[in-house]
């Protein structure tokens, strides 16, 4: 007697949010206590935005190539003037570096924004359409606007994912019991071997870096179990792009003229401090942030001892150290650049924040990962890169922006160093004879500037914030 | 208690669920689940993993909102009054399937901190209240330790006492015994059915069949998100409806008795 | 058992130890090679930069010292917390450098972890036009460099005010133009001890008062509004002390003389708008913190605390805040110290701190770079440790 | 030595103040100018017969003398204050004044002050400047006046803050002061008062212990001065070359060859003439009266002329 | 597999745990353990709440440290060297009484992330074999949502099936099915007892005693952290040797007749 049970068809989900209308009365007058809020924002906002609008815009001067483009027009109502800016804009962007050598720049972070961005939106670029796509317009920009050799260096760099791909191997090279060390010798031999062999044909000129990158295309091969487009694409991004980079930007070799880093500045320089500081800061954070939660006690208390040290002192002062007593500790006779010990200060210095940050969301993994993945057989290092500090680093991306923020923002420091950045070259601008009295132009701008850069920073970790969150909470 | 403010008088029906649906995303979970739960019944639903029990009972706490139907409770209806949430969560207990104790107080406090910051217990009081009922599930011993230093057993005996501390009128059970031993279900037993002789209503999932024959008024049986049978132990387990029920039950009886 | 007991307290794994046969797979034989290996990196490299040090010195034929200490520093300083003159020494410069950051410093983090912390929630919460105005707030602030932001604020401050001459007048009591905020000072004209003495009394009785209100308040579930009593209690006292000896106590009114006025508590327009644009620059990223904390606690302690009846702010308070620190604790602790250092960019608005005292002008003066920079180094870090012990 | 290693490197680096009007400051095309750049490139032009081959690299005065003893910079033009103190204590050695300035002070005109007597007091603004800050100390504490220093890290913001009425005096350099003037939101509502409280000749500064390279940077300070004795200008340089007078050729190299005893090239002085000008033309193009600071010479004029620019003997 | 070094012949004992020990703090929970499973063995070990039954199954996979005694699995010491504690990890796969799965990862990533970069298993072949146990398990469809989307029953089934796709040569099974309705039960029972004939050595934690019946080669008693009784399952369930036991088991039988 017992009867059928048939189970109800799935419905779709009903729609609730209606129109516009509806979403404002939800979220913006659901409460008389809301909408008093959003009156006196909105009146905020405009009580802010207008003064700023009239002096940024309106009032503002825009044409004109000398200081009296301001002056004689500006009678009593002096708006923002923007001529000022116009005129040093360059100066701005690329500070002292010779002007004809500055399409390097401009190619050097067309090469990086290209190739940045399937590894910044991976999701987008999962369709592979899209990946030809974003090549096809990268090469095409390049000959556009750089002409022939440019385009030349561009187009294996963006091309060899795709070919390299095709010649992926699905084992490794060298069965052997140490594959790292296998790799390192090898990739030692082909660096010898390239660099000697360029040098003998082409003479001294950038011989020894084409044999590095030489043997940094060469070492994954060895180390590496399997090799497929993602591999390829890091390593060019992480091995390849900085010594385009480097060479691109410093030059003497392949015919680019020498331009030392005395000669950096603007937002140039900011941006290659932060960069390169970013990149070498996070590595180094979280060898720290794991040596600091590590159970051997002299690493740990090494850990402990540089981050505390390293906390306890000012960025200016171990930039001043970095400048001027770092030559003090080498033999006489022997130095490196000044700018480079800089940026090895800047990343030291960032790297103990990130490990403070990292550590706390270490602290917040639940004993029983650790658990699962060593029950499952994981080691040490593959526990900690795969299961652990994803987990840590998915929790702590707001910690994480907040740093990288603070770093771009402290690259003004460099003026420690003799160098001016965004900021410093602003400053500087003020004491120009011919443009006297322009303070609030410059520093509106610098200021505009580092906001865009930020603001680009920390909508993006909030967009990895949430892409992360959704999925499993 | 919460009295005024009746909205629907729905005679003695303390809970009333009608028409009720939720979606996750995409995924229609509860498909419009019609339930009546009266003041002093014991419910136990039952039904294969993934059917929705725990969504079901924890869309009666607003744990989860729903997005079709209604939930009303001693007459009040759930929506987004949040005043109104909090006095229905303050009747309304909920001991969770795994267990969700806070790891950062001791057992001690975690079941005396409820009653003392919400119901303005005195500590003392609150803390003969928390050995009482810890004692009721034996493990008065472990009053200092942490949740993360007792074993799995212990850890629900704890979740089960925090939510009694509150001595709260409904409760809600998800599967209460699934880390108890037989010896200790039966303890754990008697202090429900204690509880269940003082009036208290109680919708409780369970998969240990002979815990629910023991302390169910009703039994609710649930298959892909909808209510496929309800009855009364007796005749659910003795003569079911359904296939599906009959189906689920064969398999239980021929693994009994393996 | 009492041998059971011993054994346990040697270290793990004593006896089985000593079957293994093979020592480089031995994990604590590892570990000790790898910390040796490293430790001893470690010092040849210290050792190697030493001697170079010492080397290079004394081939420059620099000869250091901190003798110039005493010397007699020879300017001035606008806001001094102790007694100081251009006659006073290099030394005191140092200590008002230093009680000046102190104070700025030490107000700072107070108010933007109050401000920080309450952000966070406010961006969490589930009004949408709240949580938006903060993320708001957090993306404009915390994207602008701090320098450009105290420029602003101090000319935003200083733009509205009135000149000396036409300050604002509180009953002629208190003032307030652009030279800053000009406050009565109390001066005691004896029974000074007795003031002392009540208010001390009221801050020890107002102590215990919270603490007993606390207890009691676990004993019986009712709360007192005790730190308000307290305040009332630490005002009122030392009132209460006055009026018994007929108020010997006559207070010093600021005022105007000449170009500015004398006399009073000067707060200086220089202080408010360094602690202003710290408190709003550092709430927002304490704010991002504590934030990521709160977000790591697992769903279910909140839904667990939600089914037990905790209000919303009893959650945050009980539940979530004491689990999230987990995760904020050792970023937020720098990030005070990062204020501690953030604090002197004073420079640009000459808020005398002790960079700009210190490691500015008396550097300046004495030219002692080297040593300036290593006290002043030090002095931050001491600061700095202090602030995370209190 | 410094000679040897700026030879090798193929370039002078300077250590620039970098935010000082007319002193040096980089230009809207990032070339730098000033007074002190322009000396530098006289140093460079002397050694490379080339004024690019002059570097400069923005310092603080606390970074000085660390950049100067490792080697960073071979020359500190950052217009310091040549003091006692600095010349014996720190290491430097300064090779002679290249300016004389004195430091003054700005006030608005509605306090009706006339005097710097008058000024007890008041909150007097400056920027952390090289001996600004003692110099007031001891200016109002011998004339037995209070007054309120509110001291800022650069002259842009204390000019910017002075405007909004936050201090009551100005005071700098008065070589700055009135350039700063002009940027104020209302020049006219401004006076400089008469007094000039210090000395203040700035200079060129070296490492002390390489005498012939102090040497070489010290008598390019005298060259740029002796040009102009000789009313050697970088026109009229060439034709100068074939003049009779016999001071004019020693000095230009002609028929001697000074230059060997500082280790240049017998045209040194030609050099630095030809690329940089002499002082006058240094003077005038940096500060002088056709620029925004628009200084007239004063003390800095030749001695001949009433002011105090005096070179030794070239012989 | 594991065949070099083996440093204690013991026939054909797979686990040998002799005298062992292990303390938390003051607190004894192991007291003087003695165990041998043979190659293939299927153990359950009963007992009430508490009693050290999960501590135990953690020794035999250090992941808690033992103050004294002796564990030999597959003739290899468990001791401080890192490299056989990795080796032996390997062998021996564990479902956790919590199931401890990675939460930032999907289903399938949970399944397959341990053979690929621990075995060293090509992509393809670790999904097959994913989709295999998955299906086998019920839950294919859940193969791309994370583990906090999945019910408490799926999640369990998903820790087995994480254990199982690493094919280990022993499972430690801590509660294996308390989160599973008696359906579910029978199937990860067949799941079990399929690999159980393929030679798979099993030590099983259970409160379920039908599932305990049906497994079990042999069922061991534990109480107060040491091991009461031992015996075939028809003897241990029809002739306990011990008082405890016979409590025990007692109540098992009210409970379930009830
Ligand atoms: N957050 C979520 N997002 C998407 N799907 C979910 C989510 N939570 C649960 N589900 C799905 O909803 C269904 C019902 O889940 P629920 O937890 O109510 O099952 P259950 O009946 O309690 O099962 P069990 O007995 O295994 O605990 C499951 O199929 C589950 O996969
Ligand atoms: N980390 C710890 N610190 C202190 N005591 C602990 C810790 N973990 C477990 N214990 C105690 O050890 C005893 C045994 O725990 P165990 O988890 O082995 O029990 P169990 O037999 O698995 O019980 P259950 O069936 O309830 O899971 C328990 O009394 C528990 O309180
Ligand atoms: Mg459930
Ligand atoms: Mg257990």
């Amino acid at each position: 007697m017992s009867q059928q049970w048939i189970p109800k068809s799935a419905q779709p989900c009903p729609v609730t949010e209606k129109g516009p209308l509806g979403w404002m009365y939800k979220n913006l007058f659901s409460s008389p206590f809301n909408t008093v809020l959003t009156l006196l924002g909105v009146s905020l906002l405009f009580w802010l935005i207008t003064p700023l609008v009239r002096w940024a815009i309106i009032d503002a001067t825009w044409v004109g190539t000398s200081r009296d483009a301001c002056t004689v027009l500006g009678g009593c109502d002096p708006g923002a003037c923007w001529v000022f800016i116009k005129v040093r804009f360059q100066l701005f962007m690329y500070g002292f570096y010779p002007e004809v050598e500055r399409w390097r720049i401009n190619f050097a972070f067309v090469l990086i924004a290209f190739a940045a961005l399937p590894h910044l939106i991976p999701d987008f670029f999962a369709k592979s359409w899209r990946q030809y796509l974003r090549v096809a317009l990268a090469l095409a920009l390049i000959a556009a606007f750089f002409g022939l050799q440019p385009f030349l260096v561009a187009a294996p760099f963006f091309l060899a994912p795709f070919l390299l791909a095709r010649f992926s191997l699905k084992e490794r090279v060298v069965q052997g019991r140490h594959p790292i060390l296998v790799g390192l010798a090898a990739s030692i031999l082909v660096c010898l071997a390239v660099s000697l062999s360029v040098r003998a044909i082409w003479g001294d000129g950038g011989a020894w870096a084409l044999g590095l990158s030489a043997a940094l295309l060469v070492y994954p091969l060895f180390a590496l179990k399997q090799l497929s487009e993602t591999v390829w694409r890091w390593n060019l991004l992480c091995v390849v792009y900085p010594l385009i980079a480097y060479f691109l930007f410093v030059g003497d070799a392949f015919g680019l003229v020498l331009v030392e880093t005395h000669f950096w500045g603007g937002l140039f320089l900011t941006l290659v401090v932060a960069g390169t500081g970013m990149a070498t800061a996070m590595p180094i954070g979280i060898l720290l942030a794991l040596g600091r939660c590590s159970k051997m006690i002299v690493i740990r208390t090494l850990c402990i001892g540089f981050i505390e040290l390293v906390r306890g002192v000012p960025l200016i002062s171990v930039l001043f150290m970095a400048s001027v007593m770092f030559p003090l500790f080498l033999p006489e006779n022997m130095s490196f650049d000044k700018l480079l010990r800089a940026l090895i200060g800047v990343a030291f210095f960032y790297a103990a924040y990130i490990a403070e940050v990292i550590r706390g969301g270490l602290q917040a993994i639940p004993k029983g990962q650790y658990e699962a993945a060593e029950a499952l057989g994981w080691t040490y290092w593959k526990k900690m890169s795969v299961i652990i500090l994803p987990q840590t680093l998915r929790m702590v991306i707001p910690g994480l922006a907040n740093n990288f923020l603070s770093l771009l923002k402290d690259t003004t420091l460099v003026a420690v160093i003799g160098l001016l950045d965004l900021l410093g070259v602003a400053k500087a601008a003020l004491a120009d004879a011919a443009w006297l009295g322009f303070t609030k132009e410059a520093y509106v701008f610098a200021g505009l500037v580092f906001w865009i850069f930020c603001f680009a920073i920390s909508r993006y970790s909030n967009f990895l914030e949430k892409k992360y969150h959704t999925n499993y909470r | 208690m919460v009295t005024e403010q009746k909205e629907v008088t729905a005679d003695e029906d303390f809970i009333v669920i009608s028409g009720l649906n939720k979606w996750y995303g995409d995924f229609h979970v509860l498909k419009d689940v019609n339930l009546r739960v009266k003041k002093g019944e014991k419910l136990v639903i039952c039904g294969p993993s993934g059917s929705g029990k725990s969504t079901l009972i924890r869309c009666v706490n607003r744990l989860e909102q729903h997005q079709e139907g209604r939930i009303i409770i001693n007459g009040m209806e759930l929506n987004n009054d949040v005043k109104r949430i909090d006095r229905i969560r303050q009747e309304v207990g909920m001991v969770f399937q795994n267990f969700n104790l806070f790891p950062h107080m001791t057992v001690l406090e975690n079941l005396t901190s409820s009653p003392v910051w919400i119901r303005k217990m005195p500590l003392k009081e609150a803390e003969e209240l928390a050995y009482h009922y810890l004692e009721r599930v034996k493990i008065p011993e472990l009053a200092h330790k942490y949740p993360m230093q007792c074993s799995g057993g212990q850890q629900q005996r704890v979740a089960i006492a925090r939510c009694l501390c509150m001595n709260p009128q409904v409760m809600l059970l998800d599967e209460p015994t699934s880390a108890l031993d037989p010896e200790m279900i039966k303890e754990v037993l008697d202090v429900i059915t204690d509880l269940a002789g003082s009036g208290m209503t109680m919708l409780c999932v369970t998969h240990e069949m002979g815990f629910a024959r023991t302390v169910a008024d009703r039994i609710v049986f649930m298959d892909q998100g909808e209510i496929v049978e309800q009855n009364d132990p007796e005749s659910f387990f003795s003569n079911p409806q359904f296939d599906r029920t009959k189906l689920f039950l064969s398999q239980i009886i021929s693994h009994n008795f393996s | 058992m009492h041998y059971r007991k011993y054994l346990m307290s040697l270290t793990k794994n004593e006896k089985t130890r000593a079957c293994s046969g093979r020592f480089l797979h031995d994990a604590r034989f590892r570990s000790y090679l790898a910390q040796a290996t490293v430790l001893l990196v470690l010092i040849a490299a210290l050792s190697y930069g030493g001697y170079n040090v010492v080397h290079n010195l004394q081939k420059a034929g620099v000869t250091t010292g901190f003798a110039f200490l005493d010397e007699t520093a020879g300017f001035d300083i606008s806001q001094t917390l102790i007694a100081y003159s251009s006659k006073s020494t290099y030394a005191d410069a140092l200590v008002v450098g230093l009680l000046n950051t102190l104070l700025v410093s030490a107000l700072g983090i107070v108010f933007s972890t109050v401000l920080g912390f309450s952000l966070a929630v406010l961006r969490l919460s589930s009004n949408w036009l709240v949580s938006k105005l903060a993320t708001t707030y957090v993306e404009i602030i915390r994207n602008i460099p701090l320098l450009l932001q105290i420029l602003f604020w101090y000319l935003a401050i200083l733009a509205p005010l009135p000149s000396a001459r036409k300050a604002l007048s509180f009953e002629g009591i208190a003032y307030l133009c652009n030279r800053g905020l000009q406050l009565p000072r109390p001066v005691l004209d004896g029974g000074g001890n007795l003031v002392a003495l009540a208010l001390g009394l009221a801050l020890v009785v107002s102590f215990f008062f919270i603490r007993w209100n606390h207890l009691r308040q676990r004993r019986t579930g009712r709360r007192f509004p005790a730190v308000l009593f307290s305040l009332v209690l630490i005002i009122s006292l030392p009132l209460v002390a006055l009026a018994c000896m007929g108020f010997p106590l006559h207070w010093e009114l600021p005022v105007l003389k000449g170009f500015n006025f004398r006399g009073g508590i000067t707060v200086l327009p220089e202080l408010i708008a360094l602690l202003l644009a710290l408190t709003l620059y550092t709430a927002t990223f304490i704010s991002e913190y504590v934030r990521s904390g709160i977000m790591s606690v697992d769903r279910g302690q909140k839904e667990a605390a939600e089914a037990l009846g905790y209000q919303p702010w009893m959650i945050y308070r009980l539940i979530i805040l004491p689990q999230a620190m987990r995760v904020a604790i050792p970023p937020l602790i720098s990030q005070y110290l990062t204020l501690v250092k953030n604090s002197s960019l004073a420079v640009v608005i000459g808020y005398p701190d002790l960079i700009h005292v210190f490691a500015g002008t008396v550097l300046n003066q004495s030219g002692q770079a080297m040593e300036i920079i290593a006290i002043t180094m030090a002095d931050i870090s001491l600061l700095v440790w202090l602030y995370p012990f209190s | 030595t410094t000679l040897d290693v700026v030879k090798e490197k193929g370039y002078v680096n300077a250590g620039v103040s970098g935010k000082v009007i007319g002193f040096s400051a980089p230009d809207s095309q990032g070339v730098w100018r000033g007074m002190d750049v322009d000396f530098v490139r006289a140093v460079a032009s002397a050694i490379f017969d080339d004024p690019n081959k002059a570097r400069f690299t923005p310092v603080a005065f606390k970074e000085a003398f660390a950049a100067l003893q490792s080697g960073e910079i071979e020359i500190l033009a950052r217009n310091t204050t040549w003091t006692f103190q600095r010349d014996t204590k720190l290491g430097l050695e300064f090779v002679g004044p290249l300016f004389y300035d004195g430091q003054g002070f700005l006030v608005h005109k509605d306090l009706g002050v006339k005097s710097a007597l008058e000024l007890d007091g008041a909150s007097v603004c400056t920027q952390s400047g090289t001996t600004t800050e003692l110099n007031m100390a001891d200016y109002f504490a011998s004339h037995g006046m209070t007054y309120l220093p509110v001291v800022y890290e650069s002259a842009d913001e204390a000019t910017v803050i002075y405007d909004t009425g936050r201090c009551d005096v100005y005071t700098t350099d008065s070589s700055a002061l009135a350039a700063r003037r002009t940027i104020l939101s209302n020049p006219d509502d401004h006076e400089i008062l008469p007094e000039i409280i210090s000395k203040e000749p700035l200079g060129p500064a070296v490492r002390q212990g390489d005498q012939q390279w102090s040497d070489l940077v010290r008598w390019t300070l005298f060259a740029l001065i002796t040009g102009e004795e000789l009313g050697i200008t970088s026109e009229n340089v060439d034709q100068m070359l074939t003049s009779e007078n016999t001071e004019v050729k020693r000095f230009l190299g002609v028929d001697s060859d000074f230059g060997q005893h500082i280790g240049l090239s017998h045209d040194w002085a030609y050099r630095i003439i030809k690329h940089v000008g002499n002082y006058s033309e240094v003077f005038e193009r940096n500060v002088g009266s056709q620029t925004a600071l628009g200084l007239d010479r004063g003390l800095n004029a030749l001695w001949t002329n009433g002011g105090l620019m005096y070179a030794p003997p070239i012989r």
